[in-house]
């Protein structure tokens, strides 16, 4: 029962379809990337792939081979056109904000090519920072967007390198008029940084839009109505060396980037993180409902 | 190789060095919950050891045991401990954000070189030497502080030695719970894509650890109440582990 | 006051260290001693012999507790020492291990103060204390005093033991072997040394040795052990050698065992040859009348004279010739024959 | 069969593991996740015998050295000791770029680590073999290379082993930071443990890894008895 | 074939081993030896004695080359040792060490078979030797082969580290104090084995002992060292005995020489009674005629008949009475004061 439980539901299939080779996909560990590395590895197995998956913790682990060892990766189309500025143009390069994927991805296009990267179709689901408060916090406040935080002195709660960034600390004092007294690297939409906010170290914490656990924890995200956040739809990064060989990945993948939305996305990393279903698990279902297999 | 470059231009840069989050402060932080950790490893560890070691028995279930500690990444045991509600997160004194939970974690890691050389130490102190010291009538007490502690002094010390130096190495995982210490500048750096300061961060520590490690060196060799020429027959690494089979040949026909 | 008084009392009677039926059997069954008897008097000096393994060591342990016996009881002064603090018991009793044992992280006058110091004496007197006996010993305190115990030979090292044991003026004194590692001459000279400073603290001394030339040479009485810790004979040294009780002591104390039967026979004034024509001056070398018929005959045997003149303080008493020589040989055997 | 059973019982209630419980000790887990609990503990054992091995490959001629050339002894236990200090958070991403996200990478990272306690002891095994015996073997007419091999290695094994037990246990521990890089084993789930609040995954992963130190420990201990048995019944004489 | 056959015609003339003009200062300006220039002829049987520190080992192993000399040259057999490969000169010196030195991790038969192995013979050769070579030194194969080292006693481990370096049938045979953790019966018996195979096995043999009775019974040639490595006194055992070349030979030698001549004095016939009147029912006990006056007088001293029968063979020849000693130390006296 193994091979149809979580494991790889598709290696049934894979005989039927063609021998394409193989492929290997990289990407981060945390449970969004995971689940949707679980789903490209499912359906590139399906389509005749030999797949080889290695999940790490920070983005920098896989850059360091992408793209010449590693072929396909599940990206944020703002997480790897900054990624791409910055080690390009050093640590304290000018940021990309833009709110819009496509726009963004223009902008990164000469970064892209020289990386030897393409992006293929962006989707309609996207998963940027979000900041959020504790419901006693926000009412006793009167807090329900950033800006209402303008003046307030808050400890924040984020991501290692939160500090300085434009779509995070920096964003939040310079745009924003917040006075952020500490940083706490405490990790992206990570139990420490909720754990924080909710025992009252910070007030303020830097999460996921698509953590769906926000709610039964007694937490609530603040509007980005200044828009600081550049997008972060997702989107499939490939070699553009393998894409050159393996055209039709484009298909399979950009099928998957048009079937999922930000909700399908919440729910789904619900079922990871709150049921403890496994990736693979989750992923396989949601892409027999969705019909792609 | 930017990186080299930039990491050269991180350590040259003074504010790298200075403020709130400079080196030097960072340092400061990461030295007291080091010593802090080895203390209090020093503190537990010791007694037991040196009094198994002098009464003659159960030193090794305890080396057995301490080591087999060793098998609990420091990281998980930090988490662990961070995750669970005591010690948790809480501030505690000088040590900063979860200083309680990363001393804990510390002081188990440094545990098990203090108790292994502790013990040893002791036991090896030449049964001669401990017979002459009964025959005279010593008691118990004065036979272990006049005898035997002075002659273990410098294989515990040695032990310390490594503990210090690994527990220093170590202490930078403080980092991945908000933690105290040069951790911050090397997470810092990888998360960032700044290779260069990560490197720095990296290089600090580890001239860092030369120093403490050269430094214990010269506290062990002070410790040894034997002045002798140096031969190659002393103790003069970090070592965990001490030549016993020597002294059992000679020990033969008795 | 009353304890006192009694122990002195008794002093006269008791001896200073019994043995009753005592035993050793090792945790692994290794027989160490068995059933041994031992009475040794007030001032005595007792070797203990035998061959390597016979629980000479284990016997000498038991006297101060660092062994505990299996069987039997042991009298120190009439008390019997498992009833005594083993801590207590030590500080009155001198040991010197067969190891020598020295504190290698103390100087030398450090490891001699040991003791005194032990006893609560102050820093001073116990240093004072501790020069003189390197000095008996023979160990010069300017030169030795502040190094280290790896810095001394084997031999020296051995003498600092002895120093340390006797610090504390112990009324009873138990050495394993305590020259073994020292060359025959420095050997000859500490045996000398200590002869003369037992005699003169008039210590009780038990004397571990595996060396029957020397047990001979410095015990008033003999205890040869065999193999498995049986006392095969306990007489002294002349008896030992003349009348072994047993084969095993026989072969223990060796086929030339006539020949060290001298070294114990005293030089007797009817063997000595009156003065009559022998000038003084034509002596080449003299004896005193205190030395044994060996030495006599040594000191004969290397002059060529073949005549030795024989003293009694300053005075001249006689001449010691080989036929001298000879008839206090067949005196000796004489008095064998008797005793057997 | 499985997927429905699994989720009718999350409908029921939640599993002991379910972050709404997040229990501590959970057989429940153990039994769901029974695959990957294999497969990573299969990875650590690989990943950290690997390491051990490499890394004794390395620290024999390296500790020969040291002893062949007494001037160079410093240098190469400073050397082992500086790598040593290296957080491992910073050796394996700069290692990468050469060795890919791979096994390898973390089998040299945790080799270096290892190199520091492994010279250090069989440097002190070799000199723990009696002189006399080192001179017996020299005045027998034994060459350098042979005396090496046969007299000294032998003799040199007690200590040695000592050493390499407790390499083998740091290295246990040490192998789940290879998650780092993907490759950590039992780490990827402390890892990933820490990550979401998965208290089950995280306890369940850290004893394993325990319970791995203690049966490598044993199988060297086992081994050091089998490999040495002139030491047996000896420690009884005083 | 020339190199050998020319060897051959040297073997006559060159000792088997000499040293001239050998020092040895060590690093930190210990001098150790001094100026040594000793011969040592084929099958002799060489002692060095001297008291503990004086140059004795360091002189043995500069013979193998474990320690090298900072002035003069040794030859073994005519050829310089320093233009040797060490190894190979070391396979043809058996040594013995001071400390023994079994190989703990080998059982007792693999300990003595390892030179034969070195060598290249078979193992099962190897094995044959070994367990002879173990019978040799009286000690059973079938009780000691499977054992370690550590399983046997002090003594019977020295016996087995003068079976290993016997395995090789070396010409020459280096022994650094190889009876020193025995006790005297045993090692006794040991001298007497050992003198027995050598007499057999024709070694060259340099033994070092601090025990100058050791030296003077086993020695074809006893060297005297001098603390500081000086040689004192190199000479037959009787002569050194009895003519010491100084005053530092003469107190090591000690002041009972005298009866250590004894025993290295022969008996000689002018001093044995005709057996007239004696039956030999009378006499408890004989003697040989090939051993020392010491012995003789030993069992005269020990009889209580005062005469004791001398036999050559089963051939009775006489009988020795205190007499014939008497007149035998006049002889030996005698002889000495001409020597002198
Ligand atoms: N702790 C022990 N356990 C078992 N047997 C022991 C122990 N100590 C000594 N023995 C054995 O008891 C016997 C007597 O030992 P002891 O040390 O008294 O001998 P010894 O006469 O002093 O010999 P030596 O002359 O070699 O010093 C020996 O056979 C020895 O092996
Ligand atoms: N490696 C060394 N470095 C310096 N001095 C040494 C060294 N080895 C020996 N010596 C010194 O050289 C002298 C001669 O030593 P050696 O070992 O030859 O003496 P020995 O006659 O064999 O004495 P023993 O009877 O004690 O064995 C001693 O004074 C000793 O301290
Ligand atoms: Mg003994
Ligand atoms: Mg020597």
């Amino acid at each position: 029962d193994l091979s149809e439980g979580s494991d790889s539901p598709g290696a049934d299939d894979s005989s039927a379809a063609a021998d394409n080779g193989p492929v290997s996909i990289s990407g981060q560990s945390f449970p969004e990337a995971a689940l949707v590395a679980a789903m490209y590895d499912e359906l590139l197995t399906n389509a005749g792939y030999d797949t080889d998956v290695k999940l790490v913790d920070t983005r920098d682990a896989y850059m360091a081979t992408f793209p010449d060892s590693i072929d396909v990766v599940p990206e944020y189309v703002g997480g790897i056109v900054n990624f791409l500025n910055s080690r390009e143009n050093g640590a304290k390069a000018q940021p990309f904000t833009a709110g819009d994927g496509a726009e963004l991805a223009t902008q990164g296009a000469d970064l892209l090519d020289g990386a030897k990267i393409t992006l293929l179709d962006q989707s309609a689901a996207t998963d940027t920072n979000a900041f959020f408060v504790t419901k006693d916090y926000s009412e006793s406040e009167g807090v329900t967007k950033l800006s209402d935080l303008k003046g307030k002195s808050v400890v924040l709660a984020a991501a290692p390198d939160c500090e300085g960034r434009l779509d995070c600390e920096g964003g939040l004092s310079d745009k924003y008029g917040i006075d952020i007294t500490k940083v706490l690297p405490l990790g992206y939409a990570s139990d420490q940084t909720y754990q924080s906010v909710i025992k009252g170290e910070a007030q303020l914490g830097e999460t996921s839009t698509t953590d769906g656990t926000l709610e039964s924890q007694g937490l609530v995200v603040l509007e980005d109505d200044m828009q600081i956040q550049p997008a972060q739809n997702l989107v499939p990064a490939v070699s553009s060396a393998f894409l050159e060989q393996h055209p039709d990945v484009a298909d399979v993948l950009n099928g998957l980037m048009a079937a999922l939305t930000t909700e399908d996305l919440t729910e789904l990393n619900g079922e990871v993180a709150v049921d403890r279903k496994t990736p693979e698990e989750v992923a396989h279902s949601y892409l027999e409902s969705a019909g792609l297999l | 190789m930017t990186v080299v470059t930039d990491a050269w231009d991180y350590l040259t840069t003074a504010s790298s060095w200075t403020g709130e989050d400079g080196m030097l402060h960072l340092m400061e932080q990461q030295l007291l919950l080091t010593i802090t950790a080895l203390l209090v490893a020093m503190l537990v560890g010791l007694p037991i050891a040196l009094w198994l070691g002098h009464i003659g028995r159960g030193g090794l279930l305890a080396i057995n045991i301490s080591n087999i500690g060793r098998a609990v990444p420091t990281f998980a045991l930090l988490a662990l401990l961070v995750v669970a509600d005591w010690p948790g997160t809480r501030e505690f004194g000088p040590y900063g954000r979860a200083g309680l939970a990363t001393i804990i974690a510390l002081t188990l890691f440094a545990l098990p070189p203090i108790i292994t050389s502790a013990n040893v130490a002791i036991r090896e102190v030449s049964p001669a030497v401990r017979q002459a010291a009964d025959g005279m009538g010593m008691t118990g007490g004065q036979k272990f502080w006049r005898v035997e502690l002075p002659l273990a002094a410098a294989l515990v010390m040695s032990g310390v030695r490594l503990a210090l130096v690994q527990v220093w190495a170590t202490a930078t995982i403080a980092a991945l719970v908000a933690g105290p210490g040069l951790g911050r500048v090397i997470t810092d750096g990888f998360y960032r894509t700044n290779y260069g300061k990560g490197i720095a961060g990296a290089i600090v520590v580890a001239v860092v650890a030369l120093v403490l490690e050269a430094l214990a060196a010269f506290a062990q060799r002070r410790l040894d109440p034997v002045p002798r020429e140096p031969s190659p027959k002393r103790h003069r690494g970090m070592s965990v582990t001490r030549p016993m089979v020597a002294e059992e040949t000679d020990t033969v026909g008795h | 006051m009353d304890a006192t008084s009694s122990t002195g009392a008794q002093r006269a009677t008791v001896p200073m260290i019994r043995l009753s039926g005592v035993g050793k059997t090792y945790d692994d069954g290794t027989v160490a001693v068995q059933e041994l008897d031992l009475e040794i008097e007030r001032g005595e000096l007792v070797c203990l012999v035998g061959p390597s393994g016979c629980g000479k060591s284990t016997t000498l342990k038991m006297i101060n507790r660092l062994i505990e016996p299996t069987t039997g009881t042991i009298e120190i002064d009439g008390d019997d020492v498992t009833h005594q603090d083993p801590v207590k018991l030590r500080r009155s009793i001198g040991y010197v291990i067969q190891q020598v044992g020295l504190f290698p992280h103390q100087k030398i006058l450090a490891n001699v103060m040991t003791v005194p110091l032990l006893y609560g004496e102050s820093k001073s007197v116990a240093r004072e204390r501790a020069r003189e006996l390197l000095d008996l010993v023979g160990l010069d305190p300017a030169t030795y005093a502040d190094r280290y115990p790896h810095q001394l030979s084997g031999g020296q090292q051995q003498r600092v033991g002895v120093a340390r044991a006797l610090a504390a003026n112990p009324p009873v004194l138990l050495m394993d072997e305590p020259f073994g590692a020292v060359d025959p001459v420095v050997r000859t000279r500490l045996q000398d040394e200590f002869l003369r400073l037992q005699d003169e603290v008039g210590v009780t001394v038990v004397f571990v040795t595996h060396d029957i030339d020397e047990a001979v040479r410095l015990g008033d009485r003999v205890a040869v052990f065999a193999s498995g810790g049986r006392l095969a004979q306990f007489d002294t040294p002349a008896r030992v050698l003349g009348r072994p009780s047993d084969e095993f002591v026989a072969e223990f104390v060796g086929s030339t065992s006539g020949l060290r039967r001298l070294t114990v026979t005293p030089l007797d004034p009817a063997h000595i040859e009156p003065l009559d024509g022998v000038r003084t001056g034509d002596l080449a070398a003299t004896v005193g009348t205190d030395i044994s018929l060996g030495e006599a005959l040594a000191v004969l045997l290397r002059e060529d004279r073949g005549v030795v003149g024989v003293r009694d303080g300053t005075q001249f008493v006689g001449v010691l010739t080989p036929n001298g020589v000879h008839r206090a040989l067949r005196a000796a055997l004489a008095e064998m024959a008797t005793e057997g | 069969m499985t997927l429905l059973a699994a989720a009718v019982t999350a409908a029921d209630a939640p599993s002991c593991y379910s972050r709404l419980t997040n229990e501590w000790f959970c057989w429940q887990y153990v039994q769901d996740r029974r695959t990957e609990l294999v497969d990573a503990t299969v990875e650590h054992l690989q990943i950290t015998v690997i390491a051990i091995v490499v890394s004794v490959l390395i620290a024999f001629p390296l500790a020969l050295l040291a002893r062949r050339i007494p001037r160079i002894e410093a240098l190469i236990l400073g050397l082992a000791t500086a790598v040593y200090t290296i957080p491992s958070l910073a050796l394996l991403p700069l290692l990468v770029p050469f060795t890919d996200l791979s096994r390898t990478t973390v089998v040299i990272g945790l080799s270096l680590y290892a190199l520091t306690i492994l010279v250090r002891s069989i440097l002190e095994g070799l000199r723990s073999v009696p002189d006399e015996v080192r001179e017996s073997a020299t005045g027998l007419g034994y060459g350098a290379t042979r005396r090496l091999f046969r007299v000294e290695l032998p003799l040199a094994l007690p200590v040695m082993m000592a050493g390499l037990r407790v390499a083998t246990v740091s290295t246990v521990a040490l192998t789940t930071v290879g998650t780092i890089v993907s490759y950590g084993g039992l780490g990827n789930l402390i890892s990933d443990g820490v990550q979401t609040n998965f208290r089950a995954e995280l306890m369940t992963a850290s004893i394993i890894c325990v319970a791995l130190a203690v049966v490598l420990d044993l199988l060297i201990v086992g081994s050091q008895w089998l490999l040495t048995p002139w030491t047996h019944g000896r420690s009884a004489r005083t």
